[in-house]
């Protein structure tokens, strides 16, 4: 801790010599001060979590300085450092409802102005169409001038009534945004008919995946038997009212026919009663919820990856099979079929009959050892998503958006009248217009030069890069 | 030694005063200014009228006393318990940490925490109303468990000085704890 | 390194000669606790200390040599120098005061040479007062620094009973009291406490007191004074600071608590009080009587236009009117003793104030003896109906509640259940609003006892757990309860080491009564307010105050 | 491989992720939103069947207004609780023995309820009913009359709402509970004991056991169920048209608005639909997978 405050020391030391020059290296080297916004991040866990999480990671690893701006989870609250001086804000905002925030457009303006000025952002990427806060910063960059990315996570429908009103929030929040990127064509797809986009400005960056945690390891399986490994969430949209069809249905035909299924969720009595009904307690097992680094070792147990989910964006879940040297049988939805070649999965209808015709398939190849090897397919898949690509790309994002230019207030009116209808267009070019005079309030309050400059820990002047003692040190801290 | 001015996150002027006694005890004084006169007349001045407004109303003489009252009765609290002129920090090198804050009435504060129990001194960040702010603070050890951190004791809690003033205090702060572990 | 030398103020002008003080272990510090003046025999001195050590357990040596400017000799350097060798020590501190400085000068007499740092502190209050948090351990040489000095200085008090009177052979100069001024009363009293204690403690053991049952609150005051009488009258002498301040506290507040009652039986015996509050006790139940009948029927009538349900409102308001006819004739047969009663009540007040309170809550509770049960009765009915309700609009909406889970499941009646449910339900809630009402009522005028009694109980309470000596001694002698210490600097000149001056930073009069607060059983409400009204809302019965004791078994 | 650059692609663009594809990221193909669809699965309804459908919903409607009808002849005096309670009987052994009929034709799978059963549930009705009627007589005393009507209306219109229409032979209980709540009300009204016990059987006829015939008749003879429909309806206006005319015309507005104009309406309004489906929506499952676990 102390390490940590004369770090601070040093580093504004260093901050005024190099303040001359640094404007020029900053045009020439392209380097940004990438802001990235969302509900979702660490303590919670998921996709979106480890996304920002990863791409935070190889983004510093390139140079740029990456914060993240979060809300407060229970008593984590304030500002945190994770591993590499990755600065993480965690904001006192209410949450709502599955970690979402409370928007009321406004009060997120001060707080995340003030992020915003003192880390000097230039880029401002919200993740997650879920999250308000992400909304809310979009719509705040905006006000105060910034530029945009947004990264859209999943799928929606147009149905309900609950997806017909995201996607106009959707569509307001969007309008402006200098880029969107999606995780998959199909999500693409998905993305430019609910918000109305010009297709051009939608980049499709796929997630990517860790493979050098998720090694094959074939002296964990049980060769007299053949076991089937689900990892997933234990909720309907995963699927898992189809899973409980399949699993008496193949159980009875093959008995030596295992189940491994870890996770945990409100459908977890689903399988329960499954199990209970025709007595499948010792093929059948339910692990419960799993940590991050267990999961390898539950998959590297199995021949056989089953993938049940109703939507999907990308499905990071059957790469992490596929690298771990299974077979990958999965329902045909999302971007599924996108994600790996088609030697490598085995894609079903999402039905009972379909899922159990393609694990028998499969089934009967790994019986007549009619499969490639796990280091094969490890081999394959190993280089097909990694993270350093994924921020590669999102890095030539970023340079393309800096070079755009901001629109004025009222060619902003103007142009969420004309994209978002008549009616909601109206609505919230009144409340970007107040948002601009909250803004202007707030700026006579607490003038910009009044609020101290942020001593960078990550990017071009970032300290943790120059003393390496201190990574270590504050690694720790994670916990 | 001659004072320093500095802002506070506000804006408002504060004076930083250090002392050296000795190679390894060093004293910084942070002065805020006085309640400027105007601001304590415009807060009577308002009360009164209030008051004799609602006296126009109801023609009951207890509004005017009881306005009176209030205005003294605050004003007296303000100045006891709210408004600190003087914040002061203390180290002395291989004894510990004094921090002591003098309220405008005179009233004074002072709190002692003996090397032993101290960390270290940092600067951290955290959010203040709807503010990030730097402040510096005291970081106390856990008596169980000497690596861990137990609580945390920000200085200069009521005047918020901003970074530069800060680092100032913070540079010679670590000068003296360097030198006697 | 620094070195600090806690030097006592009260040395600041004593004559040359020794230093005697201690070592701080694990810390590079040393207590000054007195100097022993010229002339001296080495080994006397050698003995005394040897003494003085087994008598405190501090392990005390010679610091090293003390010297003031006026005897400005020569030759008294270089026999400050020798002194060393016939008091061998590791270091030897050699502090003079120069004239025209302030500060003194001190140089080491060892192998390294470091800054020196002197920490004056008022020898008197540091030995009498106790550092807060109170910690009970032995000295522990990982121990803070502080902490150790005020245990040094305050275990070394056999040191200090050498005094200028003394005729011995060393003189010496550290804090004197002015010699031990014995006063006959406090001798007596001391002398006869033991044997006082002991006879109360006899005597409590003999008394059966475990037959006290703890509805009433008097004899919940009785069993709680009557242990801490036990605690008070215990032969043995209070070990520690916390026991003996918890029994100073006991003490006043019992005396304090006594003369209160005092008070109050002087006024009510004076004036002829008692017959007074006699005559007019009746009068008054009688009106309260009549107002709770007017009461009544006017819930029977249409109370604030709401209309009734005729019948079940007509056979609620004769039951209660019974009742209260009941209570009248009551309190009629029990007139001509009431102030007999009141008389001999009023000599509870003698045991002190807390026990008149207790006794006069415990009147209130029986006086208001026919509200709790209208209150009972009202709320058992209106219960009743709540748990139909909702049971039956579940039935109502198809639904049942599942015990196993927990949780409501949806379900499918059959035709006559549905009928039958349906038909209690809408009779239910028919009736409903009528019984709402008498609840509502006498719920409120239940809240207005209970509201008594706990400002009663609250009150008693604040007598028996106020630790009013701890308070006195915070306010008369501030420095007996330290939460800490503070420093100021006292003399900085460029070329003497730098004098701090010691000060001792007094509890806050909130934390002494936090610290000191006797534990008590009953103090607290029973629920919180959202429990309360929730519970009010139910239709559960609320009482005023629970007791530990209760709670436990 | 980032946004705008090598413009000019020897190979046709795939929708693959995995493979490193030289477009740019945003890279617009012609193919996109190919596998968009409109309007899928969407079906076409006949007129006429969506008439004989709503039909069931005038019924009921109907039922209701033959029960105020009734309730309304009583609380005038025109009609005497002993010839209620004879014409309610009656029916009730005539509706009894359709029923039996009914029911013997095909062999139904659920086990039948035998004759005890059906003897013991109407004992218990009469029995409560009868032994209540005093209580219920007064319950209501002391309420205005004008609240007794709305908590009436609000209960029968929920009554109206929450019917099961489409499987009425287990009543719903909200339904059924709200009509006898209804009818609870309304028979407290009434001058005498008896009425008020009168009244709640007739309410018994029509809300509980009336709609397990109606049932019974709909599956096992739907041609008469249309007549049978169309035969209530007239009734309800009829009853109606007898105290009230104006009740009468509104009813009838009301029929004809249900079972021709709303169909209508929903005919015309399918045709503005417009709803987008593609690879992105949420899979349905389709298959019952309940016997698996039950």
């Amino acid at each position: 801790m102390g390490q940590r405050g004369r770090a601070v020391l040093q580093s504004n030391a260093s901050q005024q010599e190099s303040s001359g020059t640094s404007q020029d290296a900053l045009k020439h080297n392209r380097k940004h001060n990438i802001c990235m916004v969302s509900d979702f991040f660490y303590p919670n866990m998921g996709g979106v979590e480890s996304h920002i999480y990863l791409l935070s990671q190889c983004l510093i690893e390139k140079g740029h300085k990456v914060v993240i701006v979060t809300h407060s989870y229970g008593k984590r609250k304030g500002v945190r450092y994770l591993t590499n001086g990755l600065k993480v804000y965690y904001l006192p905002l209410q949450v709502m409802y599955n970690q979402s925030t409370v928007t009321t457009c406004f009060h997120s303006l001060p707080l995340l102005r003030c992020v915003l000025v003192r880390e000097r952002i230039t880029v401002v990427h919200a993740h997650s169409s879920f999250s308000a806060l992400a909304h809310d910063s979009l719509f705040h960059a905006k006000t105060m001038g910034l530029n945009t990315v947004f990264t859209d996570h999943s799928l929606f429908g147009f149905a309900d009534i609950s997806s017909v009103l995201t996607n106009k929030l959707l569509t307001i929040t969007l309008c402006d945004t200098n880029h969107i990127v999606c995780v998959s064509y199909t999500s693409k797809e998905n993305t430019v008919l609910r918000a109305a986009l010009n297709p051009e400005i939608v980049s499709v960056i796929p997630n990517a995946v860790e493979s050098t945690d998720f090694t094959p390891d074939p002296s964990q399986r049980r060769d007299d038997r053949i076991t089937i490994v689900v990892i997933s969430r234990l909720v309907y949209r995963k699927g898992i009212d189809l899973l409980g069809g399949i699993i008496p249905e193949l159980c009875l035909k093959h008995p030596d026919l295992n189940f491994l299924i870890g996770g945990e969720g409100p459908k977890r009595l689903v399988l329960e009663e499954v199990r209970e009904k025709y007595q499948l307690h010792d093929r059948v097992r339910l692990l419960g919820a799993l940590e991050h680094k267990d999961v390898r070792n539950v998959l590297v147990q199995g021949h056989i990856f089953l993938n049940t989910s109703l939507t999907e964006a990308f499905c990071m879940a059957i790469v992490e099979g596929a690298s771990c040297g299974l077979q990958v049988v999965s329902t045909c939805v999302g971007g599924i079929p996108e994600v790996l070649p088609e030697d490598l999965i085995t894609l079903c209808e999402p039905n009972v009959r379909s899922l159990c015709a393609g694990l028998e398939k499969v089934i009967a190849r790994q019986r007549s050892g009619a499969v490639p090897t796990p280091a094969s397919i490890h081999a394959r898949v190993k280089n097909l998503y990694t993270w350093r690509n994924v921020a590669e790309r999102t890095e030539k994002v970023y340079d393309r958006v800096v070079g755009e230019e901001v629109l004025p207030l009222h060619m902003r009116i103007q142009r969420l009248r004309s994209h978002c209808g008549p009616v909601a267009g109206s609505i919230f070019a009144f409340v970007a217009v107040l948002d601009f005079l909250f803004l202007l309030l707030l700026q006579w309050l607490v003038p910009d030069q009044i609020m101290d400059l942020a001593v960078d820990a990550s990017g071009p002047f970032g300290m943790w890069n120059q003393e390496s003692g201190i990574k270590k040190r504050t690694s720790s801290q994670k916990s | 030694m001659e004072g320093e001015s500095f802002t506070d996150i506000n804006g408002t002027p504060i004076f930083l005063d250090c002392q050296s006694h000795s190679t390894f005890c060093r004293e910084f004084t942070v002065t805020s200014p006085k309640v400027p006169v105007t601001k304590v007349i415009v807060f009577t001045c308002s009360i009164w009228l209030l008051a004799y407004a609602v006296f126009l109303f109801t023609e009951d003489t207890v509004v005017l006393t009881s306005a009176i009252l209030i205005t003294l009765v605050s004003m007296m609290l303000y100045v006891h318990l709210v408004k600190v002129e003087q914040e002061t920090l203390f180290i002395i090198g291989s004894l510990g940490v004094q921090m002591s804050s003098s309220y405008a009435s005179g009233r004074e504060t002072t709190t002692f925490i003996e090397l032993n129990k101290i960390k270290d001194i940092v600067i951290n960040e955290a959010i203040y109303m709807h503010q990030i702010i730097y402040y510096l603070c005291v970081l106390l050890k856990d008596p169980s468990d000497p690596d861990a951190v137990s609580s945390v004791v920000p200085l200069f809690q009521s005047s918020k000085p901003r970074l530069n003033c800060l680092m100032k205090v913070y540079r010679s702060c670590q000068e003296i704890l360097s030198k006697c572990p | 390194m620094v070195l600090k030398i806690f030097y006592p103020q009260c040395c600041n002008l004593a004559n040359s000669g020794l230093l005697i003080g201690s070592w701080i272990q694990g810390h590079n510090s040393a207590v000054v606790l007195a100097v022993v003046h010229y002339p001296f025999i080495p080994g006397q001195v050698k003995r005394y200390i040897q003494q003085v050590s087994t008598a405190s357990g501090v392990k005390l040596s010679v610091l090293g040599s003390w010297s003031l400017p006026s005897e400005a000799e020569k030759g008294v350097e270089n026999f400050l120098r020798d002194l060393r060798t016939i008091f061998p020590q590791d270091r030897w501190l050699q502090i003079s005061r120069k004239m025209g400085q302030t500060g003194f000068n001190c140089s080491i007499l060892d192998r390294s040479q470091g800054t020196i740092l002197f920490v004056h502190y008022d020898q008197r209050n540091v030995m009498l007062s106790q550092l807060h948090p109170i910690q009970t351990e032995e000295l522990d040489p990982s121990d803070s620094e502080l902490r150790q000095v005020f245990q040094i200085v305050s275990l070394s008090q056999p040191l200090f009973l050498l005094d200028r009177y003394d005729d011995g052979p060393l003189k010496s100069t550290h804090w004197q009291s002015g010699g031990q001024e014995a006063s006959i009363i406090v001798e007596l009293l001391k002398m006869a406490s033991v044997p006082l204690c002991l006879t109360i403690s006899c005597l409590l053991h003999l008394l059966p007191l475990n037959f006290l049952c703890s509805k009433l609150s008097t004899c919940v005051q009785l069993s709680y004074r009557s242990d801490h009488l036990r605690a008070l009258s215990s032969p043995k002498t209070a070990v520690g600071h916390s026991e003996f301040m918890r029994k100073a506290n006991v003490l006043v507040s019992i005396l304090v608590d006594m003369a209160l009652g005092f008070l109050l039986m002087y006024w009510l015996y004076s004036d002829n009080h008692i017959s007074m509050l006699a005559n007019a006790l009746v009068p008054a139940a009688d009106h309260v009587a009549k107002e709770l009948e007017e009461l009544l029927q006017w819930l029977m009538g249409a109370p604030a236009g709401l209309k009734m349900n005729r019948a079940l409102d007509e056979v609620l308001g004769r039951f209660f009117l019974y009742h209260i006819h009941l209570w009248i004739s009551y309190i009629h047969l029990m007139s001509p003793f009431v102030e007999t009663i009141l008389w001999y009540g009023g000599l509870s007040a003698g045991l002190g104030l807390s026990f008149a309170l207790a006794l006069l809550s415990d009147m209130v509770a029986l006086l208001t003896f026919h509200i709790y049960c209208f209150y009972v009765y009202g709320a058992r009915l209106y219960c009743l109906k709540i748990y139909g309700l909702s049971s039956l609009w579940r039935l109502f909406r198809g639904k049942k509640w599942n015990v196993l889970r927990q949780r409501v499941d949806s379900c499918s009646y059959d035709l006559d259940q549905l009928f039958i449910g349906t038909l209690l339900f809408t009779i239910l809630l028919f009736l409903f609003p009528t019984t709402a009402l008498y609840y509502l009522v006498f719920t409120l005028l239940r809240l207005l006892v209970v509201v008594l009694q706990g400002i009663l109980h609250l009150t008693v309470d604040l007598i028996n757990s106020l630790p009013l000596f701890a308070v006195a001694l915070r306010l008369t002698r501030f420095y007996r309860l330290a939460e800490g210490v503070k420093f100021s600097v006292l003399c900085d000149e460029p070329d003497t080491p730098l004098h701090l001056l010691m000060e001792i930073n007094p509890l806050s009069c909130a934390s002494v009564i936090k610290t000191y607060r006797t534990p008590t059983y009953s103090c607290y409400p029973k629920d919180s307010w959202t429990n309360l009204v929730k519970k009010l809302f139910v239709g559960e019965l609320i009482y005023p105050w629970k007791h530990k004791t209760i709670k436990t078994d | 491989m980032g946004p705008d650059s090598a413009p000019d692609p020897p190979v046709p663009w795939r929708k693959v992720l995995w493979e490193r594809q030289p477009f740019p990221d945003n890279y617009v193909d012609g193919r996109f939103l190919e596998e968009l669809r409109r309007n899928e699965g969407l079906r076409q309804y006949h007129y006429w069947a969506v008439v004989k459908e709503a039909g069931s919903v005038g019924q009921q409607l109907s039922c209701v207004a033959i029960f105020i009808t009734v309730w309304l002849y009583m609380e005038q005096g025109l009609l005497s609780p002993e010839v209620l309670l004879l014409t309610s009987l009656v029916c009730a052994m005539l509706g009894y023995g359709l029923h039996q009929v009914l029911a013997s034709t095909v062999d139904s799978g659920d086990e039948p309820r035998t004759r005890l059963a059906d003897l013991q549930s109407a004992a218990i009705f009469l029995s409560f009913t009868y032994g209540f009627s005093p209580v219920l007589k007064t319950l209501t005393e002391s309420v205005s009359t004008d609240t007794v009507y709305a908590m009436s209306a609000v209960m029968l219109l929920a009554h109206l709402i929450f019917f099961p229409y489409t499987q009425p032979s287990p009543p719903g209980s909200l339904s059924l509970n709200a009509a006898l709540f209804a009818s609870v009300c309304l028979a407290s009204r009434l001058p005498g004991a008896l009425h008020t016990f009168a009244m709640l059987s007739c309410a018994l006829l029509v809300f509980a056991l009336w709609p397990c015939l109606l049932q019974r008749l709909r599956e096992k003879a739907p041609s008469q169920f249309t007549g049978v429909c169309v035969g209530m309806c007239i009734g309800g206006i009829g009853g109606l048209g007898s105290q009230s005319l104006v009740g009468a015309v509104l009813l009838a507005l009301a029929l004809g608005n249900v079972t021709f104009f709303c169909p209508l309406l929903l005919i015309t309004l399918q045709r503005q639909k417009d709803n987008i489906q593609g690879p992105w929506d949420e899979a349905e499952i389709h298959e019952d997978l309940s016997h698996f676990i039950q």
